[in-house]
């Protein structure tokens, strides 16, 4: 141990502000980005999930209807 | 309805060559510009008015004039040629003359080369000639003036060709300028600090042939590599739109 | 039975994570007129684009003169008009420079086979307006007066008669076919009803992509 | 050989493959890094010229190095997007750009905080730490325009550009910026000649840098196999393996 107590240890000749803000920000972004690609990683895996299980019962999707231009009729009060 | 004719394919002796093509483009792209003249004028009005800001938003005193003015008007050139740059393709690719562009039987990295020229014939050269008077008005002796206008002469060339690949990259997208500028301002770094350290070492006296050689190497690169990236960036965004 | 000028094997294209075809096979004898059908959407531009080389995102085969295309890219370029959505028209330059510049790159053209062109195209009296004073129709006339000079013997043409008033379609649909007497290829897409003697199909969005 | 190559681009070889791996690298990582930075932190010995302020270094360090190789290994993953239009290629530059943003944004601002006690200022336009922040805009314009793109594929190679032509102006950026730096060197600023680093010094900063580089292998597989399955949502590889509960 390079320092004689755990307050030296936190103070570090008065360069501990520093020292700390730099590791914890730097844990602070790794964590964050770790967890937030994790996330995202399961977000992900469920919307697929999802949308395999919709497609296994619905079964095929319907065929389009075709374009046929008429007016959508909206009631005007 | 299969006919019994059979039409001879083109030979490529019967064809014309690189060169002409290129020629040919570079001309079009002249005429063109002279058609809308206000357009040529405009990179222009905003090199002065860039320079401008400087005496007024920082100090017209003459020690700083003279200590910044290659920097300002270094700058003021670099955003003029950038903001140029968005016109570089976009009006032949909204009208499909870059497609027809694409189409030539040519190689396109000349083609594009031939554009670029143009753009800086169109741009880059109207600045260095607009450069001392604007160095008179910043207090710039005659040997600094002399000096900057040398290193734009050698250095808005490269600001075009690298400009290109840029323009080609984002040709078709949203807020294809801001993007431009995002991209392009990183690659500009170089150009603009030999540009004007090669001023600084005139002011100081000492020898810049040196500086100029390493500006033509740069030059140089531009030319020789710009133009195939710029041909590449150009057929992935034609491919997209 | 002639060489086909133009041969896809199985191609495939996707775009925006959409299929548009897939196992699209064909070939282009020369003489021949194909017209690409489909209703909107269905990938007829994106198709033409593809067989032009301006579209990459492609996979599968081409062959030009039973060669790969890809291997000959000038000699194909060089054999190949391709006239898109967009004339390929400055707007500030007169039809004549227009026709000038476009021609440039491939072969040489006197002035007078030009103004040949641009009058049979209709435009006589306009060769030295400015393409921005003319209609629409006129500036895809402009572009069109390429195909009465043009030696190339594959046409891929998106979309031609947009814009062209009745008398106009009626000659250009003459053009296509003598082209096609003549030992031309061409492919078109249209949606106005083109009905050619001896015409081919090809069909997009149908489900099935048959060879024809 | 050129199997081996093909089956390196198959996204669903990947996929197998990473989802192996992951768990070594993340706990090896982890381990090494947490190992570094401890012993770093309070078993190295003070360095007699900065102080206590140096052990930034040990996170500081790490950061730069991946900044720069993640870079190095974009431009080669975008060489084999442009030439052989390998699809895995395409996702790694995709999925690791937004990683190297944040740790060259990691090294310039450990690089900051340590400057303060060591040179009295937060920012001096040193020629490191200039081209560290021209790092950071070559990064930020990939991601722009890797977002501006609508069309995956058109994206991919579009971005392969942009990162070829940025490593080709690396050394060029590089070497204009150290001149300029002597041209314009503050002399209050002169950074003081590195002393040869001591044992107890260096053994765990390269711990920490071998464990950063673990965690990065780690959070590449991840973000590489998230964009694979946004890619490859419609092929039957991928239903099959979620409707099947693997990861």
């Amino acid at each position: 141990m390079a320092f004689d107590s755990f307050s030296a240890f936190l103070v570090m000749e008065g360069h501990g502000p520093y020292v700390w803000v730099c590791y914890g920000v730097f844990v602070l972004l790794l964590a964050g980005m770790m967890f937030w690609s994790f996330r995202t990683h399961q977000d992900i895996y469920q919307i697929c999930k999802r949308g395999y299980e919709q497609q296994s019962k619905v079964g095929q999707p319907k065929p389009k209807a075709p374009a046929t231009f008429t007016r959508v009729e909206v009631s005007q009060d | 309805m299969n006919a019994d004719v059979q039409l001879s394919l083109k030979a490529e002796d019967a064809a014309i060559g690189p060169v002409r093509a290129m020629i040919a483009v570079f001309a079009r792209d002249v005429r063109v510009a002279f058609r809308q003249r206000q357009d040529l004028l405009n990179p222009l009005l905003f090199f002065t008015m860039v320079v401008t800001l400087f005496p007024l938003g920082v100090s017209p005193e003459v020690a700083f004039l003279k200590q910044s003015g290659a920097g300002i008007l270094w700058v003021a050139a670099l955003l003029s040629v950038l903001l140029s740059l968005d016109h570089l393709f976009r009006h032949d690719f909204d009208d499909g003359t870059l497609e027809q562009l694409m189409l030539q039987p040519q190689p396109l990295f000349l083609l594009v080369l031939a554009k670029t020229m143009a753009h800086w014939m169109l741009t880059g050269l109207p600045l260095v000639l607009l450069t001392p008077v604007l160095g008179l008005m910043l207090h710039l002796d005659g040997n600094s003036v002399a000096t900057l206008c040398l290193t734009l002469l050698i250095g808005t060339p490269v600001l075009s060709l690298v400009g290109a690949i840029g323009a080609a990259l984002t040709l078709g997208l949203r807020s294809a300028g801001v993007l431009l500028s995002l991209l392009i301002i990183p690659l500009y770094i170089p150009v603009l600090i030999f540009g004007t350290g090669t001023v600084a070492a005139a002011a100081e006296g000492s020898p810049v042939a040196g500086y100029l050689a390493l500006m033509g190497a740069f030059l140089f690169l531009a030319l020789t590599l710009a133009p195939f990236a710029a041909a590449a960036a150009l057929r992935i965004s034609l491919s997209n739109s | 039975m002639p060489e086909p000028l133009l041969q896809a094997v199985s191609l495939e294209c996707e775009r925006d994570s959409r299929l548009l075809f897939q196992n699209l096979s064909f070939s282009i004898l020369p003489g021949t007129v194909t017209r690409v059908e489909g209703p909107n959407g269905s990938g007829k531009t994106t198709l033409l684009r593809i067989l032009a080389g301006l579209n990459d995102a492609w996979s599968g085969e081409l062959h030009w003169c039973g060669k790969p295309r890809e291997q000959n890219r000038e000699s194909y370029l060089r054999n190949m008009l391709y006239l898109g959505h967009r004339p390929g028209i400055k707007p500030l330059l007169t039809p004549l420079e227009n026709l000038r510049a476009l021609m440039a790159g491939r072969r040489p053209v006197s002035d007078e086979v030009l103004l040949q062109a641009l009058a049979g195209t209709g435009l006589s009296g306009f060769e030295h307006v400015a393409c921005r004073n003319l209609s629409a129709g006129q500036q895809r006339r402009v572009a069109l007066a390429r195909l009465l000079i043009a030696d190339e013997p594959l046409w891929l043409l998106d979309e031609v008669f947009t814009a062209i008033d009745a008398a106009g379609v009626e000659a250009i649909e003459a053009l296509l076919q003598q082209r096609a007497a003549e030992g031309g290829a061409v492919i078109v897409t249209t949606h106005h009803d083109l009905q050619l003697p001896g015409m081919k199909f090809i069909t997009l969005g149908a489900g099935e992509n048959d060879e024809c | 050989m050129w199997q081996f190559f093909h089956k390196l681009g198959s996204p669903k070889w990947f996929y197998g493959i990473a989802t192996r791996f992951m768990p070594w690298l993340l706990a090896s990582g982890l381990l090494l890094l947490v190992a570094g930075i401890v012993w770093g932190l309070a078993f190295a010995p003070k360095d007699y010229l900065q102080g206590n302020s140096y052990r930034i270094i040990f996170i500081h360090v790490p950061a730069a190095f991946l900044a720069q190789s993640i870079y190095i290994m974009m431009a080669f993953s975008a060489v084999v997007t442009l030439v052989w239009r390998m699809k895995l290629a395409d996702v790694f530059v995709k999925a690791v750009a937004p990683v190297g943003l944040v740790f060259t944004f990691l090294s310039l601002f450990t690089g900051a905080v340590w400057g303060k006690p060591t040179w009295g200022t937060w920012w001096v336009w040193d020629a490191r730490l200039t081209s560290m922040l021209i790092l950071l805009f070559l990064y930020g314009g990939v991601i722009a325009l890797d977002r501006a793109i609508n069309d995956e594929k058109s994206a991919a190679r579009a971005v392969a550009v942009l990162v070829l032509v940025g490593v080709v102006n690396i050394p060029i950026i590089k070497y204009s910026v150290d001149w300029w730096n002597t041209l314009h060197q503050p002399a209050t600023f002169k950074l003081t000649e590195k002393p040869s680093m001591a044992v107890e010094m260096w053994v765990p900063l390269v711990l920490a840098i071998l464990g950063l580089y673990l965690l990065f292998g780690w959070l590449a597989c991840l973000r590489m196999k998230t964009e694979i399955l946004i890619r490859e949502q419609r092929t039957r590889w991928v239903r099959d393996l979620v409707l099947a509960g693997g990861k």
